[in-house]
């Protein structure tokens, strides 16, 4: 039996966040709790502020980080991911009043666009649109909203739940767009060395992906489809 | 204004704390005048002349600048300070100090501490002041010391500096606080020379001294302080030779 | 060139023409924040300082109230409560205002500043209560007002007791100025925030930042020294 | 009264990680100050220069760099060297850095470096006729240093000790990447869960402002201790 | 060991930069020796005294206190320094130093700073350290300051409180740097009256004075030093009687 910890930076929600009793839940909490038990692992769980996260996993001060890490190929020169386990589309969301195609680079020329730092959604609007917009990089989503209410964006392009939690609870503020399926989606980060334990967690995730356990947690907290 | 008297005294008393130390002096001067402050340590000859220039508030009496009485007020806490500060520089332009301590500006070179005053209170062209301090600079002998900071100098070294500053204000009024206490009887005479020409010269003088020859042969009149009050006031022939004073007979006695 | 270097600069995605630029520019963001604040800061703070030192409490009272929420309260929530506050004032978008605020660089300029101003008063006030008293004495006595006296005799001599201290300061203000990062200002750490979280080099990308934050430092440390040794030279015995 | 929405308790843990980490840095910071100012005004070439390195290299590196190549980067080298260890003499040697600890000696060894120009700066304050009045007596080293140059200094080192101690106090954030809860992490954490930003660090600030004054009050006592005899220029 | 002399130095030079301000200067002193050390403002006396005690380090010469040799090696730099701390403390304990600028310890009450030394470096007992500078204070007349702060006492009292920090270390060789220079010529006579009887009682002194009564009539030895070299020495008798420096004649003439 082995003993696995497996790192969460909170709150991010559904994915993982303490609740009223502060217990940690969340998508990617009870998936890992699933994985455990397939696995037959002894699992602990470790709240770590992201910046520490890598760091971390390399220090061995935890084994794991299913903390919603998206899968790129500079991010995989220094971490061992596994199969992606879900991909969430990225969303576009501005003020009611914003009506430019965003996909018209024309229109868009000359628009801020805030994106949260080093998500897939960074990468995508830095090539597609960089020179053409300027990009305004923040460390929380709640910041980058603050903004787009201050006016000082025009929109944002964020992870479509985080968008959907945040940007539309608001007044005024609408989608803006069709949401865009990007990357390869998000793993479980492990050291490189661990090439048995990754192993061991593709066939714990691909067990739970047929077997139904995996839909029925995600069922639980998404109206839509994330499944990788 | 020629006649008027440069500085008056009347009935000063200071209190620090509860301690009384000075009880009702009084003093009047004439241009040209050289008063000699002697008196034992502590009987409150620097508390006197720091009173003259309100470095210390009087607790009670006046004092009067030529013909220019300094007016005081009371403040919150019911302490007596000054009412006018910028009457109160103005008096102190015109009446330079050289304190027992010396206090020279420790951050400036012996020509820049000399040159300050001048310069910046009563706006003498930089390079007339410079050359009247490198005149003063001579008189008491430390020319060659001119671009030292104060701590690289000796004590006697400081303390010409010190007379120097002062006499480069060439002010009406000079008060000297035990200026040759750390020279040697050679510079001793020298600094007391160069005081008597100023004195001829006709500014008036307050000095603070245990040098009892200066006190008999220059100067004008002659206090003795004994615990705050002026046992003794008068000519100097009158005050040595003729002193009323039990305390002052006791004081000339020769001691060693 | 040896050859591990050689090879590492080979095999390294990290340091490429473009991210050399991304840290060049967050390099030049960082030293005018910096150095404008610091500056300001300074003016700011002499006279703040003095005004400290007064007796009457309805004068030193604010400033010390000023220099108590600025000092007590961490630099994060003034960059916040400045930068995302003032966008949240109803109709500042219409104004003049607006074209200054609408940028980071000035609401970090405008927080930078009244923070480090806070500090370097206390710092200066300290100094200033310090001077020795005969020294003060000696200027009162030559006919120096108060504002004279402060400006040749107090405050030079505080600077040469407070410059150690000061130097403190500049060099806290330089680790400081890394939070302009959140509220998006792409200064050095901006810049290593966004090179880490693209290629995840912790190591690599904040090492690199902190070499150059080092840098910085060594030339700000170097300038204090000469400056010092200017500033102290009347208390240098001559022979050591 | 301000809706804490159920986050009272955890800030309340939060503050008192906090204070502890505060307090435990700043006694490592003073110590590490006076040995290093004593060390930077001593004659002997070797301390001087151990000090210089130390104050110069630590001011150097930005706080958040030190936390992580403390923490981090020695459990790293402790991973390596453990390795290696099993490798040739297959001895299990292996322990983990404590974050606590780490935290308190990396805060620690940063303010020590800013303590050691404070203290520096003070020393030099100190007339010179001081010092030698107690060397001209025969004091030693020591003694000189604790009953002449400690407490002259002090009134000239208070104001740098003070803004000192106000940048460590919130330094102490820093050691949420290290995996510790601080309070300012509390208030991070509630922020974002209640999508607040502004809320939770309104208590945060009133505990920083709470130890600001109560620091304010120490230091004015101690001021007046500092000055005893000493008359103050106006 | 009864008969060692106490102190001897030999050939001391000084240099600070460029400047030699002591250019070989040797002493030697028996047991109730009283040397008086005269001569012109910025001779070297204060900076011959500082290297008696090795506040500063000659730049070459010897120091052999009670027949023990001060050590001296070279740093890094090639400067000349005291080879072994311990010894040097050991010695300044034997040697007590009144300084021209009293130096008092400013946080400290007139009290504390007579008692900090014999506490602390000799280990007196507290309660009999107390009793002793209590004796002391009675006799350079300042009992009643005892609780005050330096900052609040006249120049006088300051440095009587200085005179009476030093008596309180009962040193064999007591270094004394214009002892009397604040004070009024009726303390004056009795400070050096204390000081006579030290010297009776067997103690060394060596006094730098501008009172030439006292060189002339107490001391056993006086050393005429102008420039950084020792002019006259000898008896009190020749040097004033029968000088063989000119300028030792020149200094010796009355000036006022
Ligand atoms: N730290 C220093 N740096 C440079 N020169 C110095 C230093 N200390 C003393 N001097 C110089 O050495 C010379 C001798 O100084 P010293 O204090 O020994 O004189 P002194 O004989 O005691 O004079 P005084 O009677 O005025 O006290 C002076 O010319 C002085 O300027
Ligand atoms: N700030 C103060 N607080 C309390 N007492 C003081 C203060 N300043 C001076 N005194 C006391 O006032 C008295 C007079 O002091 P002052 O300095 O005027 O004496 P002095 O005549 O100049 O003596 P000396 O010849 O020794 O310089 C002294 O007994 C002194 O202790
Ligand atoms: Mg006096
Ligand atoms: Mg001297």
């Amino acid at each position: 039996e082995r003993n696995l910890r497996i790192a969460f930076d909170v709150p991010y929600e559904p994915f993982e966040y303490k609740d009223e009793n502060g217990e940690l839940s969340g998508f990617e909490v009870e998936l890992a709790e699933a994985m455990c038990e397939e696995m037959s692992a002894n699992c602990e769980f470790v709240i770590q502020a992201w910046d520490g996260m890598i760091p971390g996993l390399l220090a061995r001060k935890f084994d794991l980080i299913m903390s919603s890490m998206s899968i790129t190929p500079e991010r995989a020169e220094r971490v061992l991911f596994s199969e992606p386990y879900y991909n969430t589309p990225g969303g576009w969301f501005g003020p009611e009043s914003f009506n430019t195609d965003v996909t018209d680079m024309d229109a868009m020329k000359g628009k801020t666009v805030g994106v949260q730092r080093g998500t897939t959604m960074d990468t995508y609007v830095t090539e597609e649109m960089g020179g053409i917009v300027t990009i305004k990089r923040y460390t929380t989503a709640d910041d980058m909203v603050l903004d787009l209410e201050g006016q000082r964006l025009d929109v944002v392009f964020v992870d479509y739940p985080v968008g959907e939690q945040t940007v539309l609870n608001k007044e005024g503020f609408k989608e803006v767009a069709e949401p865009v399926k990007l990357g390869e989606g998000v793993g479980v980060a492990m050291r490189k060395r661990d090439a048995d334990l990754a192993e061991d967690v593709n066939a714990a995730l691909s067990t739970l992906k047929e077997d139904g356990t995996y839909d029925t947690i995600m069922d639980k907290y998404f109206a839509y489809d994330i499944k990788m | 204004m020629a006649d008027q008297a440069p500085l008056i005294c009347r009935d000063i008393h200071k209190t620090f704390d509860q301690l009384e130390v000075l009880k009702g002096i009084s003093l009047e001067t004439r241009k040209g005048d050289v008063v000699s402050l002697i008196g034992s340590s502590g009987s409150g000859k620097s508390t006197f002349l720091r009173c003259i220039n309100l470095l210390e508030t009087p607790t009670s009496g006046d004092i009067i600048v030529h013909g220019d009485p300094i007016r005081f007020t009371t403040n919150r806490r019911g302490e007596r300070i000054p009412a006018d500060n910028k009457q109160v520089e103005l008096i102190r332009a015109k009446l330079s100090m050289v304190f027992q301590s010396f206090n020279l500006w420790s951050h400036m070179t012996v020509l820049e501490n000399i040159i300050e005053a001048p310069v910046n209170v009563l706006k003498v062209p930089k390079k007339e002041a410079i050359e009247r301090a490198e005149s003063y600079l001579n008189k008491v002998g430390i020319y060659e010391r001119k671009d030292y900071y104060p701590a690289q100098m000796s004590g006697g070294q400081q303390q010409r500096a010190a007379i120097a500053r002062a006499l480069a204000m060439e002010p009406e009024v000079m008060l000297f606080d035990e200026p040759t206490s750390a020279l040697d009887p050679e510079l001793v005479g020298e600094v007391l020379k160069v005081m008597q020409s100023l004195a001829e010269e006709g500014r008036t003088m307050i000095v603070v001294t245990h040098e009892m020859a200066f006190a008999k042969d220059v100067s004008t009149q002659v206090l003795f302080l004994h615990q705050g009050v002026i046992e003794e006031q008068g000519t100097p022939q009158k005050v040595f030779d003729n002193p009323d004073s039990e305390r002052m007979k006791q004081f000339l006695a020769p001691k060693f | 060139m040896p050859d591990f270097i050689a090879e590492w600069l080979d095999k390294n995605d990290v340091f490429t023409a473009m991210t050399l630029m991304e840290y060049w520019g967050g390099m030049v963001t960082t030293v005018q924040l910096v150095f404008l604040s610091l500056v300001i800061g300074l003016v700011v703070a002499v006279p703040l300082a003095i005004l400290r030192t007064v007796k009457n409490p309805f004068i030193s009272g604010p400033v010390w109230f000023y220099t108590y929420i600025f000092r007590g309260t961490p630099l994060l929530i003034q960059l916040y409560i400045i930068y995302y506050g003032l966008a949240q004032i109803e109709g500042i978008q219409e104004t003049f205002w607006w074209l200054i605020f609408r940028e980071p660089f000035y609401p970090a300029l405008l927080a930078f500043t009244l923070n480090t101003a806070a500090y370097t008063t206390e710092i200066i006030r300290g100094a200033i209560v310090s001077t020795p008293n005969g020294e003060i004495e000696a200027a009162k006595a030559y006919g120096m007002n108060w504002f004279m006296r402060m400006r040749r005799i107090v405050l030079p001599s505080a600077a040469r007791r407070g410059v150690q201290a000061y130097s403190n300061e500049v060099i806290f203000m330089l680790h400081a100025s890394a939070i302009a990062s959140v509220v998006t200002i792409v200064d050095l750490t901006g810049a290593a925030r966004n090179i880490y979280s693209r290629f995840y080099a912790p190591f690599d990308a904040f090492i690199f930042v902190a070499l150059l934050y080092m840098l910085l430092t060594f030339a700000l440390v170097f300038a204090f020294r000469k400056l010092e040794n200017h500033l102290l030279k009347h208390q240098r015995p001559l022979n050591s | 009264m301000l809706d804490l929405k159920g986050y009272g308790p955890a800030l309340l843990d939060g503050a008192v990680v906090t204070i502890e980490l505060a307090f435990l840095s700043l006694a490592v910071a003073i110590t590490l100050g006076l040995i290093g100012a004593s060390a930077k005004l001593s004659d002997n070439r070797l301390a001087k220069g151990a000090a210089t390195t130390y104050t110069t290299l630590i001011r150097g590196v930005p706080d958040l760099v030190m936390m992580l190549l403390f923490y981090y980067g020695g459990q790293v080298a402790v991973n390596m060297l453990s390795d290696h260890i099993w490798e040739t003499y297959e001895i299990d040697f292996f322990f983990q850095f404590d974050p606590f600890i780490s935290g308190v000696v990396t805060i620690g060894l940063i303010f020590g470096a800013y303590m050691t120009e404070t203290f520096r700066g003070a020393f030099l304050a100190v007339e010179t006729g001081q010092i030698e009045a107690a060397r001209a007596y025969g004091f030693t080293r020591f003694h000189t240093f604790r009953r002449i140059m400690l407490p002259q200094m002090l009134r000239h080192a208070l104001p740098g000790i003070g803004n000192n101690w106000q940048v460590l106090l919130k330094t102490t954030a820093l050691v949420s990447i290290i995996g510790l809860t601080d309070m300012v992490r509390v208030a991070e954490e509630a922020a974002k869960a209640e999508r607040m930003p502004f809320h939770f660090f309104i208590p945060v600030a009133f505990v920083y402002l709470a130890l600001t004054a109560g620091s304010e009050l120490f230091i004015k006592w101690l001021n007046k201790r500092a000055n005893v005899g000493v008359v103050q220029g106006g």
